[in-house]
């Protein structure tokens, strides 16, 4: 959070300042959508190691962390990526692999850990899991909890209602808030100071950002001051919760941006045949993150006419028959 | 008329659908079930999506629930907050149905979408939960689609993501769980449904050219099959209504 | 909930229909501004008794409500109106004289009671009140309320943090759900399934109408079935959750409408000095309230002067300049 | 230069103000202490209100903190979730300043603006709490404006709706609650702190032409005066800035 005024910056300045090994990290967006790929990219380029990250179903950016050895531990609801991977290649590898640490959740309860973070409490009730694994089955264990304070001792809590049984509740399951070092997220619109207007579905993204220590925001299009303050019923962030706000155009390729552009059906399957085996990912990196300077330049790789291809419609909000086989 | 197992099994839980069901779907075949749910036998059904969009009109068919195609023409666009809170508050949820998948189901219908093998050092590791043991924990009703085979129909899951009866009568409410579980579950050889008492798992269908035994042979486990009928294959105009209104340029079909 | 498609009916039937004799409700609005005005003078004139009311700061609409004897129980945060009455007065008077029996709660936990009960879920935990009379006293005992299934048996329950000391929290106030038999609040935009569009601030509306049992919408404009399907991202209640729909202009009045029309500072004041003795509070109900056939009567009766003192500047969304001394 | 004592009181409260708090507060003089500390001192402070709305332009000073003119020009329209929680969340929380009132202080600074007499058959029935108690739950610095009457700076409060220091050092981080608590009192004649170590109320000033004995004869309780100086009274930069930038029509003052 930074009440300050100008929160302008880069996103090579950005990433220096707020995304430190071993940090704690969130990312926006929901599988094929709104991912902040740009910040992600410049994490990778950048070689920050040591990541322990929050998802609930945060798809291409995750892997593509994973797949760059940026991660070591994660908490995850699902680690697919909608009809392009059932089960995100490079997520899958690490894990059968053991080069990374997993812990299972649901995605309501990631997003109800997030929102506890952003309500400043400390843990949220819900009927979600009972009886299952979620709950009985850890990946981090109660020795590595208690020596790491900032992950609880413990991983969700069962409890008997203390309402007897109002709202025909015996049970719940407590979720723990998690208040990331740093979230960040891709939005439609943002202003100099830092607010925010999302279009299309939130996902968990307000949630994320409100929980955060620093919040990054790259942006398709950066307004001057004040100029979001009207028509502030569609602000989703106030400026107050933001440290840096970065203008990417296309920052979320190549998956979507409602209103700007689609997914590209084509780099997502490519990404998917070069997860497939170590080289080919390894020429993958060089190619389209370490052999290039930045998010312009991976758009300018692609081409205009991808580009085209992907623009949306401004009546549906995405590429109206775009050919996706 | 020619018709593949992925059009019966998708028609099957269209036909499950009803008006005024409020009916939770994710990516693939689900999706088409509920969109051909609205096309033919009930138009006033609603989908929605665990990322927050609801009513939506899917005028292209979307590629994964965070698709943008979901967002287009909803009743409301929000968040994750919204799509669960609208299963797990019963005055909307006990209309709510859901529709499912999974790598292993056991004969109480709970699911394994997580890993195969050790959860400390898996085998396979699979996606896991995502929305899944959300809905299963909170609706009514759900369905569940399936491959019939061995190592799918197992006697133990090696990890419970989504509850469906627990072990038997009287578990989920035991566990805390609102009353509920699945109702049916869809597979490319026939339809399984469980038993209102015993809550287990028994056939109630097989599509025609299979026999229940041959079912049986692709399960771990035995399951009754003497009430097992055949199933009534999809007609020419639902065919018509899935391929062509539904998804005409084939992306899962 | 109705998950039907055309819910548009009167407001007599509407009222007749879900709120009945001893129902618990709740109504929208903040202080003197968009409370469900022409709802509430409907429930007044159907002589509709024995309310249980929740309210945090649901100003003039519950002073209303009490002052006409609509109300028997009451769980709210503050029975004030801003500058029009720092204490409601009819409010006061049946605290003071014993005729309503009052329960305190602190604005966010209302708010987050309502916020369960959407969610479905028995409670949530906050560290609002913790170690003052809020929890230490009650207004309704142990005994009445193991006597109603529709009240918990606790307040307030306070409860050590299950997850250690994680968010340098030790304890937490658990606040139990409200499920009210119906909410009544009035949107700007609804169309006639239900979709509600809520300009400038929402306060706890959204709650309050996705915790209720039953839904009753008024709104200033009404459109088609899927009118507001575009722009949806502005819609803040999905259809499914409303089971009626009433078209009433100027419904909030006298309180305000955000982009229609300003609070009246002149009924405002009346009202006030209407409510100061019981002889010409028994007037002012004649006059305004049983007097009259039904809104459109008192808009009329008010009259045209009035209404266009109060319009809304297009810009500012009130009616800027207005006298208000 | 002539001044009255509810224009010496805001704009004591405006002083405390810097930039970069973001300041909650309430109805009347609390709003017009905020307004005036954005116009004299802290043009970059932030006001928001418990209603949701957050850094509004407030061209005309509003009646309510549900008054439409909060809702204009604001960096977001939320709700009261939106803006508990901005409290209540430490990472935001500890920059808020709160502005609150009270019918009734004790020593502590703990407020009661909920009944006068029993709770269960109160003498007097005020407001209740409102965000009142939230406020004063979550955030680390408040101030508090109050009229000094003896039945007003009690003893005993009737009844404890917004938390001070409770009874003493320590008291609140033991009740669970967030450390902070009141950091003034702004009476219509002088100025209350509270004691670093024994979290009691002092005199810390009184106003030009009153005397600590005189403000000692409004309380129900002493309070140490040795620290006591006399406040510097509105400068006139200070009275032009808040009579006619803040509320020229006269609506509070």
């Amino acid at each position: 959070m930074n009440v300050g005024q100008n929160k302008v910056t880069t996103l090579k300045n950005a990433i220096e300042t707020f995304v430190t090994p071993g940090c704690h990290l969130s990312i926006g967006g929901f599988t094929i959508n709104r991912n902040p790929m740009a910040a992600v990219y410049e994490i990778i380029r950048q070689k920050i190691k040591g990541i322990h990250l929050y998802a609930h179903s945060n798809g291409q950016g995750v892997d593509e962390l994973i797949g760059a050895g940026a991660i070591s531990r994660l908490e995850i609801a699902y680690g697919g990526n909608g009809k392009f991977a059932s089960t995100c290649i490079r997520f899958r590898k690490a894990v059968e692999q053991g080069v990374i640490e997993v812990e299972d959740y649901t995605n309501y309860q990631m997003t109800l850990r997030f929102l506890a973070g952003s309500m400043g409490i400390a843990f949220l009730p819900t009927k979600s899991s009972l009886g299952t694994d979620i709950i009985n089955k850890w990946g981090f264990s109660k020795e590595m909890r208690k020596k790491s304070s900032n992950i609880p001792d413990d991983k969700l809590i069962e409890m008997d209602n203390p309402f007897s049984n109002w709202c025909s509740t015996s049970k719940v399951v407590l979720v723990p808030a998690i208040n990331p070092d740093v979230t960040i997220i891709h939005v439609q619109k943002a202003d100099k100071r830092g607010n925010c207007r999302i279009e299309g579905l939130t996902f968990a993204d307000v949630e994320q950002a409100k929980s955060a220590k620093h919040l990054i925001i790259t942006c398709e299009h950066l307004y001057e001051k004040d100029e979001l303050k009207s028509n502030s019923d569609q602000n989703q962030i106030p400026f107050i919760h933001v440290d840096a706000v970065v203008h990417i155009p296309h920052g979320a390729y190549p998956t979507a941006c409602y209103n700007c552009y689609d997914y590209d059906p084509q780099q997502l399957k490519k990404y998917g045949e070069y997860a497939k085996n170590d080289d080919d990912y390894k020429k993958y990196l060089s190619k389209y993150i370490f052999g290039i300077k930045d998010h312009q330049a991976l758009i300018d790789l692609v081409g205009l006419k991808r580009m085209e291809m992907i623009k949306a419609d401004p009546e549906t909000g995405y590429a109206s028959n775009m050919d996706r086989t | 008329m020619e018709y593949t197992l992925k059009e019966m099994m998708t028609i099957i839980a269209a036909r499950e659908i009803s008006n005024n069901d409020i009916v939770f779907c994710g990516t693939g075949i689900s999706m088409l079930a509920a969109m051909a749910a609205k096309k033919i036998n009930a138009p006033e059904s609603v989908i929605f999506f665990e990322t927050g969009a609801i009513d939506s009109k899917l005028e292209e068919i979307p590629l994964a629930v965070g698709d943008p195609r979901v967002m287009y023409h909803t009743s409301a666009n929000g968040g994750l907050l919204d799509s669960f809170a609208t299963m797990q508050n019963k005055i909307t949820g006990d209309h709510v149905v859901g529709i499912l998948g999974a790598a292993q189901i056991d004969r109480f219908g709970n699911l394994n979408s997580t890993v195969i093998g050790d959860y400390s050092s898996p085998k396979i590791r699979f996606s896991g939960s995502g929305g899944g043991c959300d809905v299963a924990s909170f609706v009514p009703k759900s369905l569940i689609f399936m491959q019939h085979e061995k190592k799918k129909f197992v006697k133990k899951l090696d990890y419970l993501t989504s509850p469906g009866f627990l072990d038997g009568p009287g578990a989920r409410e035991k566990a805390g769980l609102p009353s509920g579980g699945p109702a049916m579950v869809i597979t490319n050889m026939g339809v399984m449904k469980f038993d209102e008492k015993t809550k287990e798992m028994y056939l109630a269908g097989y599509y025609p050219g299979i026999t229940p035994d041959e079912i049986l042979d692709k399960m771990e486990f035995t399951v009754d099959t003497s009430m097992a009928k055949e199933e009534i294959p999809p007609s020419a105009e639902e065919l018509y209504l899935l391929r062509e209104k539904c998804d005409s340029r084939r992306l899962i079909l």
